[in-house]
């Protein structure tokens, strides 16, 4: 495996990763809104659980201790409470960075997030703003059933006005979350939570590892930001492009170690605005595409990658673009790993789309 | 247990219907006067009767009597005056517009013209409504100008919302109006959160949520009520019940609870219910309820009794589900009759004035149109750009629409 | 132009075509609603101002005064609850055939449709089900600005679950809509407003045509089903396909009169399940394809049609797929038009696409 | 107006945290016997004040006193009490089954038992539950085989929903049991559905809805409101007040309402609030409710006044946010126990006969459990096929999905 850090982007100096802490991704989630509540008073965090308790995954623990509750709070169990009164929020200048406990539970948000937070500065025409992050923990893999293992981002990418981030790592969280807090615009900020506590490969069966033995848990204690809008080439390879985001580049990463495959893996890290860029010259140089995601397969952002993707690298195409999805169907409890898209699915895919021509 | 009789299915029903005789008798309502008023820091279990009552100041002759007559002087009454024949003139020219094809889509206020223009003098000028649409009084009694809002509806080159929007749905910041959204009920809950903001920041500025009859049914009312009622947020949750839903009856919505205002009582949030076609009971109410608010005493829920006497919107036609002189019969008269009978009984207005002032508008009004027209309308003159389809959906133009623009070649 | 009837698929035999009385898309609704509450009592239609008026599209008008106040009736503006109450209906056993006043205002009820009625059937193994119709009037083309105008289609596509029903003319919205009360599983029946007092092909500045020119309008009185799940090939052609639906379908026709290309028009009906056989065969014979739609561009419904086509037609393709859609924006008041996918944008992507190769 | 201070931003605080002691002395707790019992006829507006006391039937020694005593004979209360035996075993089987890693998941109903185990028995046979995840007691006191439910939790071969489940999301028609959903609230207003359902086919059947105090926040509590009071809807709508919401005690969802039964008065929903701890006084509640139903008077909301003495869920420790001995000092005690010393004080039951009858469910329990896992716990032995994954999203499977059952080759 090349080395993560070698080309990942980020805008924190050198010399702040000598001796930096190792932090998992709950950690440098975290740290990312301690770092911006300790920057702006206007950073305000609350939502169901988050307040005194920290949260269901912790993400939030210790903040109301220490920024008090005005700026750190539980909230009803009614998301779109929590996102209707973040608008109001915004809009009156300061910045919410609110939590929903599963991104299972967006929907009750979701007319809030499509028809207001997403269109208030253009209905408006930048009268009013919306500086909005809705963190949301979603994927599967922690055998939560339907209702604690969804991945809508296309429910997201489908909507003008929407930002949309899904971070990979601790390093990436950390500062995409600040860049998330600090944007202009509403962000959703997915977090896939099978990698809050460590890598998830899709090995479920093998003992898992701790982020600490992980390059990228190695995050600046300040402040830092990594841009939204920039994907980045977590491994490089000639054979085949492997889109991927969230828990998938570790799936990815391992798929392609096992079958000895030489595939480029890149790490969207923002769905949208999309690195358009970074994907298009890698396609052209390996002329295939395999897109993974964990989401269902029809109307998912591979879709959307895969459209992009033949629209433009159609003549370096040498084989279809594949697509390594979830199935079709609700995501169930006990058959969780045959549901799951996890390495020996993209194994297989790997091989066959090598051997296509 | 004995086998009952089956169950049946129960729809409300309006007490008459297109061809039937108009019928209020159902709606009880107090004298003018005898509603008492309570001081601001009462604590809402003890108050609970006034959410099924209706607070009213003006009588038959036009007199302010009882506890809730505001201190308004004869001056901030007759601009109160000129504020709402100003919106019943410029909806008038409007709505001729929308007929003569200068845009697309016209919505009314005839009625209701006192609940949104006292309200806008009661509130400071640094709070924020979040209107629905049919708030345009929040921005007329605000000297927002008739130019800029006649622009909006136009969608011409001078609109200040860039054609984007649906006309009426203006927005302006600086004159406390949020913009205003095409869903119902989803500004109510982000007004709450807009005075938790301000608490949150100890400053002083409160917030006024807007909601119909009709909408109070949509999950975001809930939502508002809870969090309104959870962090006490200084704002003040303003029902509009001007008795129909495009063409559903207010029995629809409101159920078996007697009043809207009671809906505040689950909450332990106070529920006043007023006159709405009363200026000066308006007035009071909400002054009461801003002042609450300001004192962070927490949010107050308001019903303003008022009827819809136009049709829903230049889409609409009410006799296909009302009767057709309903609007003669409703028992609250109208606000702008009721304010001017009050003046001239106090002697400080009278039949001229009044037709002198009605003239002075509408050629002011007319004077506007005439200025917005120059700037285009929907179908002619100057228009806002294809370029500001792709403007501010973000802050930044991302890539993928400066190919789409690029596409369209603007 | 080619016969439609000549093409289209539908379970009425044909004497009954005989002096068949001319129908709007409005009247053909109200012709299903009707003829499916004679047939069966447990058929109830409901919502905003669908009881004693009629619904303000008049879909609805006359089916209060004909089965009473029980049947249909006027709801309170919840969409949830609308939805909500018609999925403990459909539990019951009744068949709700619901009415959302516009598709912009379904997201209230998009938790109730995605967790709760998509589904019922698979979570509890098919000890309950949700027969329900959700009908919406969709799309722009009428000035209503952007809460009167979108189409959400890919936001239903992407749930497993649900079934996605698009018609585009009068006979095919009685026979779908049938067969959408009838299926045993829930139903969003998706209305282009455009098309419901006259075939519409997006040119807005010359006098709208009456559906009772048009072939389709001949719609029988009686009962009759149009097959969820089958496309049908409105015009055969050569030299590429255009997939679309809705009002595009009149959009693609009149674009390809215009151009003179010798398109194949396929007309998607269902959009889920959809009928992939039709598509691939018609692209394995053309070798480029055009997918249209009204809704925005990113994660529309166009990238799951684009992925497929790839996927399954990739050594026939001479040209990417392309797509022609609405903008990454809301639906603008004033320059609709230019945001419309109207027959110059579709001819300009027809003149490019058949010069590609 | 003046300058006010500045607004402050108000958080509601539970009574103590961690390290502190527990204090109840705000629940204000009625005699038992002291509340009267209206006719089910009685106009909702009469009985405002019963959604602010507690309707109570047990006193301190164990008797049935006052208005609200049921006419159950002491063959059922025996029967309940081991309902509520049996679900207390086998909430700690399955607890530790979870703990032994034989399943993902568990949630247990400690100290909750009366509620469903009451209701249960004062409901028809043909009436239909729309329950939260905290009410087995209905299926265990309706006999409902306790193999099925585990083989439920277990996801085995033999598990009823085919291994699509999360554990305890029951579902089962038979049983007038409704599928539980993951998604808090969302059955509430499908419950008044089902039962508008049954009063357009002029049937008998009622429904009742269920929901958690934490979960009324959720906006389809409230379209269930306004459903249930615009159609007068036959169902009960039972809201268990436990006092926590995971980590968040009940004041955040209630705010100033003083009461969850009060959310009913905004509706004109008659509303009572009983002690959910006393079976009796539970069962007595249910069934003024579900005659109302069944008469075609319309809805009732019931607040049952409870305490979650266990964890929120095997994911969950509670002791991060409440004293660690809260439960303890729980002013209604606990619903076992109330019952086990009501019936020993009436001469029914002897402390030999519930410890005899402790060791004989013990033994039903864990037989129960033996034959279950011969079917296969989550992780080892019979399992759902991975063919399930793709059965039943539609009654046909469509293209689409067997091509994408065929690439898994089952
Ligand atoms: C979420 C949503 N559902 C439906 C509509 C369609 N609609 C527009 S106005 C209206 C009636 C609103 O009635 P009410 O709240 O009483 O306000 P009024 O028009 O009487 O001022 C409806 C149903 C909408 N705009 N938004
Ligand atoms: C829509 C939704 N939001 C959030 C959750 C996560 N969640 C599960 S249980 C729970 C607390 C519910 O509390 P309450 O309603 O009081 O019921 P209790 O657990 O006390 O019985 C939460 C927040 C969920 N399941 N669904
Ligand atoms: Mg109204
Ligand atoms: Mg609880």
């Amino acid at each position: 495996m090349p080395s993560y850090r070698r080309i990942c982007v980020g805008s924190a100096s050198r010399s702040e990763f000598d001796a930096m802490p190792r932090m998992t991704m709950i950690e440098a989630i975290r740290s990312a809104l301690d770092v911006s509540m300790a920057r702006n008073d206007d950073v305000v965090v609350y939502g169901e659980d988050v307040g005194f308790f920290g949260g269901v995954f912790r993400c939030t623990q210790g903040l109301q201790q220490k920024y008090g509750v005005s700026r750190c709070f539980d909230a009803p169990i009614s998301e779109c409470g929590i996102v209707g009164t973040a608008i109001g929020m915004a809009a009156y200048g300061l910045r919410p960075c609110v939590e929903l406990q599963f991104a299972d539970y967006m929907y009750p948000a979701y007319d809030q997030i499509v028809s207001e937070a997403a269109r208030l500065r253009y209905r408006s025409a930048g009268d009013f703003t919306c500086p909005l992050v809705i963190r949301m923990p979603t994927g599967g893999g922690i055998f939560g059933g339907q209702t604690h293992s969804q991945s809508p981002e296309a429910l997201f990418t489908h909507v003008a006005g929407l930002k949309t981030v899904v971070p990979s790592n601790p390093y990436d969280a950390k500062g995409l979350l600040i860049a998330a807090i600090e944007d202009p615009d509403p962000v959703i900020f997915l977090e896939p939570k099978r990698l809050y506590n460590g890598p998830f490969d899709g090995h479920h069966d093998r003992p898992v590892t701790a982020w600490a033995k992980h390059e990228l848990s190695e995050v600046p204690e300040g402040h830092y930001t990594t841009p939204l809008g920039k994907a980045v080439t977590r491994r490089a390879g000639e054979a085949v492009t492997i889109l991927a985001y969230g828990t998938m580049v570790h799936v990815a990463l391992a798929a392609v170690e096992e079958t000895g495959v030489d595939a480029e893996v890149i790490d969207l890290r923002t769905l949208l605005p999309l690195d358009l860029e970074t994907i298009a010259a890698s396609v052209a140089k390996t002329g295939r595409c395999i897109v993974l995601h964990e989401a269902t397969l029809t109307s998912g952002f591979g879709a959307e990658l895969t459209a992009l993707v033949q629209e433009h690298c159609f003549y370096h195409l040498e084989a279809p673009v594949m697509r390594v999805t979830g199935w079709d169907t609700p995501y169930p409890h006990a058959q969780e790993w045959d549901y799951f898209p996890g390495p020996s699915r993209l194994g297989q895919a790997l091989r066959d789309i090598v051997e296509t021509r | 247990m004995t086998s009952p009789t089956p169950l049946h299915f129960h729809v409300p029903e309006p007490a008459s219907r297109p061809g039937g005789k108009p019928d209020f008798s159902g709606v009880s309502i107090p004298k003018a006067g005898s509603v008492r008023r309570p001081p601001v820091d009462v604590l809402p279990e003890e108050i609970r009767d006034l959410a099924y009552s209706i607070i009213r100041v003006l009588n038959h002759e036009g007199r302010a009597i009882g506890p809730w007559v505001p201190d308004l002087s004869q001056d901030e009454l007759v601009a109160g005056l000129r504020h709402m024949m100003t919106l019943r003139t410029f909806d008038a020219r409007m709505q001729m517009a929308q007929r003569q094809g200068k845009t697309s889509f016209y919505m009314q206020h005839t009625g209701e013209e006192a609940v949104s223009c006292a309200f806008r003098i009661a509130l400071g000028p640094d709070d924020m409504n979040f209107p629905t649409y049919r708030q345009a009084g929040l921005l007329i009694a605000h000297d927002y100008p008739l130019v800029d809002m006649m622009c909006q509806i136009y969608s011409n080159e001078h609109d200040p919302l860039k054609g984007r929007q649906l006309p009426v749905m203006y927005s302006s910041k600086k004159h406390g109006f949020f913009s205003i959204s095409g869903n119902l009920a989803t500004q109510f809950v982000q007004a709450v959160g807009w005075a938790m903001a301000s608490a949150i920041k100890r400053n002083h500025r409160i917030a006024a949520a807007w909601i119909g009859d009709g909408s109070t049914a949509e999950s975001d009312f809930h939502a508002a009520l809870v969090f309104a009622s959870t962090y006490k947020a200084p704002v003040v949750l303003n029902v509009v019940n001007n008795q129909w839903a495009i063409s559903t009856f207010q029995g629809i919505a409101r159920g078996g609870s007697g009043t809207f205002a009671a809906r505040g009582l689950g909450f332990g949030i106070p529920a006043l219910r007023v006159d709405g076609n009363d200026y000066l009971a308006t007035y009071a109410v909400a002054k009461w309820a801003i002042e609450r608010a300001r004192l962070n005493l927490g949010p107050t829920l308001i019903e303003y009794v008022t009827y819809r006497a136009g049709a829903h919107s230049t889409s609409d036609d009410p006799s296909a589900y009302r009767p057709k002189h309903e609007s003669e019969e409703w028992p609250l008269g109208d606000p702008v009759i009721r304010l001017k009978q009050h003046l001239i009984a106090a002697g400080a207005w009278s039949e001229e004035r009044h037709k002198q002032t009605e003239a002075e508008i509408l050629a002011t009004v007319i004077a506007a149109q005439k200025e917005a027209e120059a700037f285009g309308t929907l179908h002619s003159g100057g228009k806002p750009s294809a370029r500001d389809i792709f403007e501010d959906v973000y802050a930044e133009l991302p890539p993928h629409l400066r190919r789409q623009r690029q596409q369209i070649g603007v």
